[in-house]
């Protein structure tokens, strides 16, 4: 299988698909997340949570040994829930699971969670795609796997490609159907598209480039697969200096921007037009149409910027990463928002200059990727809220504020529909966002393999149950 | 001879110092974090701290040159920041791949060339010195990547859509494939790779045939009854030949740089691809381990052709 | 590419000078070869400069609806992905690629024929110590040392011209070097020594013509390789920053769809061609044409 | 009348020049028998190789033969293809070419390339071979053939080189042999040791040979018939004793006047100098081909002139050949009418230059192990301590041959090299070693002249520009004064005025010189030094540029220090000549004393070995062995007793010679051996005949 070379090995740290994609089938989460996000058991096969939310407990899967041969106790998941969440650490994971207060092992294969507040969305939580369970004690994930997933790993070459085999004593009977799964890594996507035309691969991950989706059309022997998810790229202002913190600049850029063209232009139609919030209608018992997203007016635009005092035009430095459809989206915005009198200059960038310290978060204007998340409160709690960890536009509107965090809290669902459609008014009214769609993931497979089903988050895609007819 | 060629040696490794300078100070500019890259986006301020703390990136700058240079001869490269990975072994596989593609374009441009250049010097001026002028010209117009895509597009899309048995239009080799198995890959890159090197020493050496034949040593030659063949081949080709090996030694460098276009359009694992790979991540020891490897393959191919020319030509070996 | 040089002279000697550059320019399209490059480098030269004239679209316009169209009468090369005009593009592209080279190849040719004269003329430690380190700089190969330098100074136009200067500032002082050392032993300089003749006027009156004409074919080579290497970069997405119309990042955008909109990939790749070969064709006209004069 | 060897009836070759065809050689006839040496002599220009290439059916893509036959023992060559006359190459004709150092194969053994033409035209096998080059290389007295055979041509001296090439043409016995200026490139005393071989191989053979030269000495001493060729045409034809004894035709009497004999000093004739230039390729007078230039050109002359038939096997293209005969008109030997310098009364005239033990080394590069054992880094020895004294308005004359250090000790006072002992003095006040150190009044008293016109003026400068500048920086003189001076020294070296606005492109090498020279006086020096002033030139243009040194250095009264390897022309031109070998001085005397005995053997060497232009003057035969020491390993004691015919033993080869005073005459030499016995041995044979009376 072709895929983007991986450059964590380490679960605590995996970010990017191709990372998730071989983590997962190499260690197990404790409970995992189906196509259609919902909670499936895995490890933990049974449990059930008190009355007052503050109390869950798992009964983990018999029988589960890692490939070294040890058997998972339940002093693995405490170990591995301990180190996820210790502020000492800084993981990535360290604000998800600050609500957690204590974690134990209530039995040799039953563990118990005791959170400081109620948590509705605690399950998902413990599903994030850092949440693998690790051998207790272990230090070197980054370059050793010892998981108790479905294939265990043979020959790992950073740069070129990673070697699984079937994990004989895996705890499901009869998993994985596949002998083995390799993974060669290629840093451009063409020439992915390459080695699954010349034969040489039989799976390839194409993200979300639309281009090299509609080349593969009519490719003989392949299928492609094209599922909506509620990835978006996100254009943000920063809110707390000028020119952001002025709402008729934000008005204005809202209005200088045609969705539909960059809908049709950059994603060719695939996916969802987006309607500046996270809320994507992936999510369908909190997505709304209901409030008006600004029509296209570069007259109006203009207007309302010489009333901001930009009359002879306001200059922005655009940043943007070199990955994905963001450069071309990057373009089209160029030239719309020109026609406004807003003179964008482009700095494209690689990832890890993009990400890097005087990067996303300081920059006045980026395009930043986010990736599908199975429940929307993710996106409120680590982009949107006044303190949260990755304010990239620096927004803080109380009455925003207000609603995540009842949103947040509530156990009451109806309660928690109302407050989301609040939270997508206010962000149409005055967020110093623009989501302009949600894209879809495509990937191109063998028509020789069954059994295979895309998530949302392309990493956690569970190829256990994929297998092979006879070719 | 000798001393000659202690001189030469004496360059090369100042040239080596020289360049380990150049290389280390442009690649400590470089802006991104690493621990960024390592660590991915969501980590938190104190695990950057770590992690800079433990590749000693803190440390003063010509601290960090001498325990280079030092790692760097003794082997012990360390591990490259982006893969976790030791770097010795990764630019060594690399470097064979790399090797294996110059050596089939070498061999077979070089000896090509050569003849092409001595057909051409030879009839200046004749139908056939147009014709390979002309070639030789236009191909070199032609940037490795144009000819790269257009050989895809004829030999590996074109034949397969007609059904034919097509060549693989992208060489990602398995890492332990015998060369046998390699060479379907092979054969695109190393044509493209072929056609600048050609039209390079084609032009090369007509000059140089054209530049002995004004010599009075060829009339002597004719003079003394000898057949044309004879002057030919046993007069002219050996002084001829003599500047076309230092060419051949400044051709490994243009080989070397149109690589890394070459590796990257077919996605073949040399050098080339795992430069460009080090610099989008910004990967510090990667970088300065593949470049001074790429030097050090030049320079050593320089002094190879240094010494090559001066055992061939008397006037240098018997000083 | 002409090296136009602001030489004060008596009249006398304009009156030689502009019969020698006239009889340059004859004998460059006394052969054919020559003659079709100089018209093709001549031709782009003018695309360069009146590009915005020619252009019917601006290098990041973009009109939705005729995106992904084959070449038609509205747009000449049809258009790209985005739905930009690639004839437009390619029009600007030369703009941008030949000035680019253009500017730093000619940094580069000032800075080494300055070093070149002074080295050759000078000698002594300066010469040796100059050597070295040029040595140690063409020991990298030139697209090695220009990735190295874009990746820390970052993309911008600027770096990339200092890169074409740092790259090949070394190769034309070698040459202007040669040209020195061989004149500076000729009899009329050493009479011009001996008659008291200031260092600077013997450098620039007496030497200098002498280096005019091997400056000139460097020149023209060193355009050609510049060409070439800002279209590899382009081509490697490094030191250009989209939606500049660098053909070789062109090609490589346009790579990914070469399918659909093959257009959108060979008249950028056509370009860069056309370009470089006419540009070598010149450079060995005037080697001939200089070859001549002698 | 058997037939001869090679004939070449009414023979016209040209070249194509960017279109036109340029006639280089035109309606030339002349035939050559078996064992008989024909001479063709001529200067440059003259389509003198053009012919013997020609003969050899080997002219370059852009010659060919318009008309005429070539005919090989009764064979037309010009029917062959170059398939067919590659055999005739092998075995009957061989050619002996001018610069031996670039006809060797630069990266083939020697031996090799000898032996190859014995496997080819023989078809020996390589043993017998190589034995048969090894004897051949014994034949032509190659020292060490063994060691010669084995090594490559760069390790060898220009004179073997020669040899190899000799023995290449001979060891296939051709029937005709062509030697094309063999030996204008070797010093005169290698010259003469490759000439008595050439004699001596000839003498044993029937081969026709054919050698073309500009030397008239080498024509007297070497040939039996000669042909003066002018501009593309035979002018004279005969036999080498009636040539030199009575030539028939003004362009042959003019050369003869125009070349200074052995001995013959300013003080005793006057030079007569053939006015003009050779005209160039393509642009010929109507008529007579040298009226132009001809001393006795009346109206018929306009007329093309045949070759007359001027008595046995003899011709001469002149209209007025019998008034020639008879005496009646055209001689110009002419005695020295007016002193020209007249000898300083005041013995203790104020020195212009004095040198006092000067050393001039070049450093060698040491090698890695001698900077490892840090022992004293190699050096080049070019000057070894040589002390001169240049008293004022005298010509003060330097003789040398290559290698001698002549032209380093010339850079040395000039401080373009920087001396590294000895002190220098110009008028009587120390000279700085070094160029940079001089201040503009010390440079406007010494100037130089350099020995190859073409180098010698800027090309992109006009004339004017040239000129103008010693006089604006050197004395200081306004831009409009300078401007008119130009035309006032143009005059002075007999060029039109207008010549100041024409590029060095356009004139020829004679104009350039006597640029050079307008230039060198412009600052009025107190001396002027030439480094070979004429050698670069033709012989019928030397004698014009000698008299105007003469005339100039009179009217100025500055000194002049002549450097040459010509010891005719320094005769004739310097009242005091020194001969230097290996970087020190054999001998100085006033002009007239040198050419009396007691002579330095190197000196006596030298006189011997200069070819007379009177082929009846005998000549003993002093030949020196071996060939001039490299510099880096200099001799002990006596620099020249390594190769010295005089070679006393021991005394010699340790102790340095003093310098002897002899008696009642100006000369001084630096030699073991006393006066007298140098003048008991050398009287009983002269050296070299009495120069021509009359």
């Amino acid at each position: 299988m072709a895929m983007q070379p991986i450059v964590q090995a380490d679960p605590a740290f995996i970010s990017s698909d191709p990372e998730v994609l071989v983590a997962n089938h190499v260690y197990d989460y404790l409970i995992d997340i189906t196509a259609d996000n919902t909670i499936a058991p895995r490890l933990a096969v049974d449990w059930d949570a008190s009355d007052d939310g503050l109390l869950y407990v798992f009964t983990l899967a018999k029988g589960v040994t890692f490939h070294d041969g040890t058997p998972l106790t339940a002093a693995d998941v405490v170990w591995t829930f301990d180190r996820l969440r210790d502020p000492d650490l800084g993981l990535p994971t360290k604000d998800l699971y600050s609500n957690i207060d204590r974690i134990e092992a209530t039995g040799k294969l039953e563990v118990t969670f005791t959170l400081k507040e109620p948590n509705p969305f605690f399950l998902f939580d413990l599903s994030d795609n850092h949440a693998l369970i690790l051998k207790a004690g272990t230090t070197d994930a980054g370059t050793r796997f010892n998981g108790t997933g479905p294939f265990k790993v043979i020959s790992y070459n950073p740069e070129d490609r990673i070697v699984l085999e079937a994990n004989s004593n895996y705890f499901i009977p009869d998993q994985p159907k596949l002998a083995g799964l390799e993974f060669i890594f290629f840093p451009d996507q063409v020439a992915q598209v390459e080695a699954l035309r010349g034969g040489q691969v039989d799976m390839v991950f194409l993200a979300s480039s639309v281009e090299l989706y509609s080349s593969l059309q009519g490719e003989s022997g392949v299928m492609l697969v094209d599922v909506p998810t509620n990835q978006f790229d996100l254009v943000r202002l920063r809110a707390d200096r000028p020119p952001g913190n002025d709402p008729k600049v934000i008005q204005a850029l809202k209005l200088a921007t045609d969705r539909e063209a960059i809908y049709q232009l950059v994603v060719q139609g695939h996916g969802a037009i987006g309607r500046d919030s996270p809320i994507g209608p992936m999510y369908s018992q909190y997505y709304t149409e209901e409030f008006p997203v600004p029509e296209r007016n570069v007259e109006a635009a203009r207007q309302l910027l010489v009333a901001a005092g930009y009359a002879d035009g306001l200059n922005l430095e655009l940043h943007t990463p070199d990955t994905g459809n963001r450069p071309n989206l990057a373009q089209v915005l160029m030239a719309q928002w020109a026609e406004a009198g807003v003179n964008l200059e482009l700095v494209v960038e690689p990832e890890s200059v993009y990400y890097g310290d005087n990067g996303w978060l300081e920059v006045d204007l980026g395009i930043t990727g986010w990736g599908s998340r199975p429940y929307p409160q993710f996106y409120l709690d680590t982009m949107l809220a006044c303190d949260a960890v990755w304010n990239e536009s620096h927004f803080c509107d109380a009455e925003l504020d207000q609603y995540i965090q009842k949103a947040g809290t509530t156990m009451n669902e109806v309660a928690r529909a109302a407050a989301y459609k609040e939270i997508q008014r206010i962000l149409i009214e005055r967020g110093p966002v623009i989501i302009p769609y949600f894209s879809a993931q495509f990937t191109a497979i063998r028509d020789s393999f069954q059994g295979f089903v895309i998530k949302p988050f392309w990493g956690r895609t569970d190829l256990r149950l994929v297998s092979v007819s006879g070719n | 001879m000798s001393r000659y060629l202690m001189r030469r040696l004496g360059f090369l490794l100042l040239t080596l110092l020289l360049t380990s300078l150049v290389v280390f100070t442009i690649t400590q500019w470089l802006p991104g974090d690493i621990c960024r890259v390592i660590l991915g986006r969501e980590v938190g301020e104190n695990a950057l701290e770590a992690c800079r703390q433990e590749l000693g990136l803190n440390r003063p700058l010509p601290f960090q040159y001498l325990s280079w240079i030092g790692k760097l001869l003794t082997g012990d490269w360390g591990l490259a920041f982006s893969t976790r990975s030791l770097i010795f072994p990764l630019v060594m596989d690399r470097l064979g791949n790399s090797l294996m593609l110059a050596l089939v374009t070498l061999v077979i441009s070089v000896p090509l060339a050569v003849t092409l250049g001595s057909i051409a010097g030879l009839n200046e001026n004749k139908p056939v010195d147009g014709t390979i002028s002309v070639f030789s010209l236009a191909v070199v117009g032609l940037p490795e990547f144009v000819t790269g895509i257009l050989l895809i597009q004829f030999f590996s899309f074109g034949l397969r859509q007609r059904g034919l048995p097509a060549l693989p239009a992208s060489s990602a080799l398995p890492p332990d494939a015998s060369f046998l198995e390699a060479l379907p890959m092979l054969i695109l890159p190393s044509l493209t790779a072929m056609l600048v090197l050609l039209a390079y020493i084609v032009r090369l050496t007509r000059a140089g045939v054209i530049e002995e034949l004004k010599r009075p040593y060829v009339r002597t030659a004719v003079l003394k009854g000898l057949p044309r063949r004879t002057v030919i081949l046993k007069h002219i080709m050996r002084n001829a030949l003599l500047p076309t090996i230092t060419v051949i030694a400044i051709s490994f460098g243009w080989l070397i740089s149109g690589l890394v276009v070459i590796e990257n359009v077919f996605n073949y694992p040399g050098l080339g691809r795992l430069l460009v790979f080090a610099i989008d991540r910004r990967d510090l020891p990667l970088i300065q381990a593949v470049t001074m490897v790429t030097v050090l393959g030049f320079a050593l191919a320089n002094l190879a052709a240094d010494l090559l020319y001066a055992l061939l030509n008397p006037r240098i070996r018997f000083g | 590419m002409t090296v136009t040089l602001k030489v004060s002279r008596a009249p006398g000697a304009a009156l030689i000078w502009g019969r020698r550059l006239a009889c340059f320019f004859k004998r460059l399209y006394a052969k054919p070869l020559s003659a079709i490059g100089t018209t093709i480098s001549l031709i782009f030269l003018l695309i360069a400069l009146a590009g915005p004239l020619i252009a019917p679209y601006g290098e990041n316009e973009i009109v939705a609806s005729d995106a992904r169209q084959p070449p038609s009468t509205q747009h000449w090369f049809g258009t790209d992905n985005l739905g930009r005009d690639v004839f437009s593009r390619v029009v600007l592209g030369a703009r941008q690629i030949l000035v680019l080279s253009g500017l730093g190849a000619f940094l580069a040719v000032v800075s080494g024929a300055f070093l070149g004269l002074l080295s050759g003329y000078r000698g002594g430690w300066i010469d040796e110590g100059l050597m070295r380190f040029f040595d140690s700089l063409l020991a990298l190969p030139a697209l090695l040392l220009a990735l190295v330098l874009l990746g820390t100074i970052g993309h911008s136009t600027f770096s990339v011209v200092l890169v074409i200067v740092i790259v090949y500032t070394p190769i034309v002082t070698r040459v202007v070097r040669s040209v020195v050392l061989s004149v500076k032993s000729k009899g009329f300089v050493e009479a011009a020594r001996l008659q008291g003749e200031s260092q600077a006027r013997l450098l620039f009156r007496e030497i200098f013509p002498f280096v005019l004409p091997a400056l000139a074919v460097e020149a023209a080579l060193r355009f050609s390789y510049a060409i070439f290497l800002v279209a590899s970069l382009g081509f490697l997405g490094v030191g250009v920053q989209p939606p500049n119309p660098n053909w070789g990042l062109m090609v490589k955008e346009a790579r990914n769809y070469v399918d659909q909109l093959p257009w959108a990939l060979y008249f950028p790749a056509g370009a860069i061609s056309i370009v470089i070969i006419g540009v070598n064709l010149t450079a060995d006209g005037l080697k001939r044409a200089w070859q001549a004069a002698d | 009348m058997i037939t001869p060897v090679l004939q070449i009836e009414n023979l016209t070759v040209a070249y194509r020049r960017g279109g036109e065809w340029l006639e280089a050689v035109r309606d030339v006839s002349f035939h050559v028998h078996a064992g008989e040496t024909f001479g063709v002599v001529g200067e440059s220009g003259s389509g003198k190789t053009t012919l013997a290439l020609a003969a050899m059916r080997y002219l370059g893509e852009n010659g060919a033969v318009k008309a005429g036959r070539i005919t090989l023992a009764g064979r037309d060559l010009l029917a062959l293809s170059p398939v067919e006359m590659e055999p005739v190459w092998g075995k009957q004709i061989a050619l002996v070419p001018q610069n031996p150092q670039s006809s060797l194969n630069p990266s083939m053994l020697i031996g090799e390339q000898l032996a190859e033409v014995l496997r080819h035209q023989f078809a020996m096998d390589a043993v017998e071979a190589n034995r048969q080059a090894l004897d051949w290389f014994e034949r032509v007295h190659m020292p060490d053939p063994d060691r010669v055979a084995n090594s490559y041509p760069h390790q060898v001296s220009a004179g073997m080189q020669q040899r190899v090439l000799i023995a290449t043409a001979l060891c296939t016995e051709p029937q005709l042999l062509i030697l094309d200026e063999p030996t204008s490139n070797l010093d005169v005393t290698t010259q003469a040791v490759i000439l008595d071989l050439v004699r001596e191989l000839i003498r044993g053979r029937q081969t026709a040979v054919l050698y073309v030269t500009h030397n008239l000495g080498v024509v007297a001493q070497v040939c039996d018939r000669v042909g003066v060729l002018y501009a593309g045409e035979f002018v004279e034809q005969a036999s080498t004793r009636e040539l030199f004894s009575q030539p028939l035709h003004p362009y042959t009497q003019g050369l003869l006047a125009s070349v200074p004999l052995l001995g013959e000093t300013k003080e005793k004739i006057h030079l007569w100098a053939i006015p003009g230039q050779i005209p160039p390729l393509g642009k010929l007078p109507g008529g007579c081909v040298f009226r132009p230039r001809c001393g006795l050109a009346v109206q018929i002359c306009e007329t093309q002139p045949p070759l007359y038939v001027s008595g046995l096997k003899r011709v001469s293209r002149c209209h007025r050949w019998e008034e020639i005969q008879k005496g009646e008109v055209g001689d110009w030997r002419v005695p020295t009418v007016s002193k020209v310098s007249a000898p300083g009364e005041d013995e203790r005239r104020r020195l212009v230059l004095n040198l006092d033990a000067l050393h001039v080394d070049y450093p060698q590069r040491p090698s890695l192990k001698e900077m490892l054992r840090h022992r004293p880094a190699r050096k080049v020895s070019a000057v070894r301590g040589v002390s001169l004294a240049i008293p004022q308005g005298r010509t003060v004359g330097l003789v040398g041959e290559s290698g001698s250090g002549k032209t380093s000790l010339a850079r040395a006072i000039m401080g373009l090299t920087i001396s590294s002992a000895g002190s220098m003095e110009l008028l009587e006040i120390p000279l700085p070693a070094s160029l940079s150190q001089r201040d503009l009044a010390t440079l406007r008293h010494l100037q130089m002249m350099f020995q190859n016109p073409e180098e010698a003026l800027n090309p992109f400068l006009t004339v004017g520009e040239t000129l103008r500048r010693p006089l604006i920086i050197l004395l200081g003189k306004s831009r409009a004064e300078a401007d008119r001076e130009v035309a006032d020294l143009l005059q002075a070296v007999r060029l039109p005025a207008s010549y100041a606005a024409r590029l060095p492109g356009q004139l020829s090498g004679g104009e350039l010189q006597r640029i050079a020279i307008a230039r060198a006086f412009a600052s009025n020096p107190a001396l002027l030094i030439c480094d070979e002033p004429v050698s670069a030139l033709d012989v019928s243009v030397q004698a014009a540029i000698l008299n105007l040194l003469l005339e100039l250095q009179a009217e100025s009264g500055s000194s002049l220090l002549l450097i040459s390897h010509d010891l005719a022309a320094v005769g004739y031109l310097a009242d005091e000549i020194a001969v230097i070998y290996l970087g020190s001085l054999m001998e100085v005397a006033q002009a007239t004393d040198l050419f009396q005995t007691p002579y330095h053997p190197y000196t006596e060497a030298l006189l011997s070995a200069i070819p007379l232009i009177d082929p009846t003057a005998e000549q003993r035969p002093i030949r020196l062995a071996g060939d001039i020491p490299s510099p880096t390993e200099t001799p002990t004691g006596c620099p020249f007793h390594t190769r010295c015919p005089r070679f006393l033993g021991e005394i010699c080869q340790k102790e340095t010679p003093p310098w002897r005073e002899v008696k009642a005459t100006s000369k001084r030499y630096y030699c073991h051996i006393p006066e007298d016995d140098l003048r008991a041995v050398q009287e009983r044979l002269p050296v070299f005949g009495q120069p021509l009376t009359g």
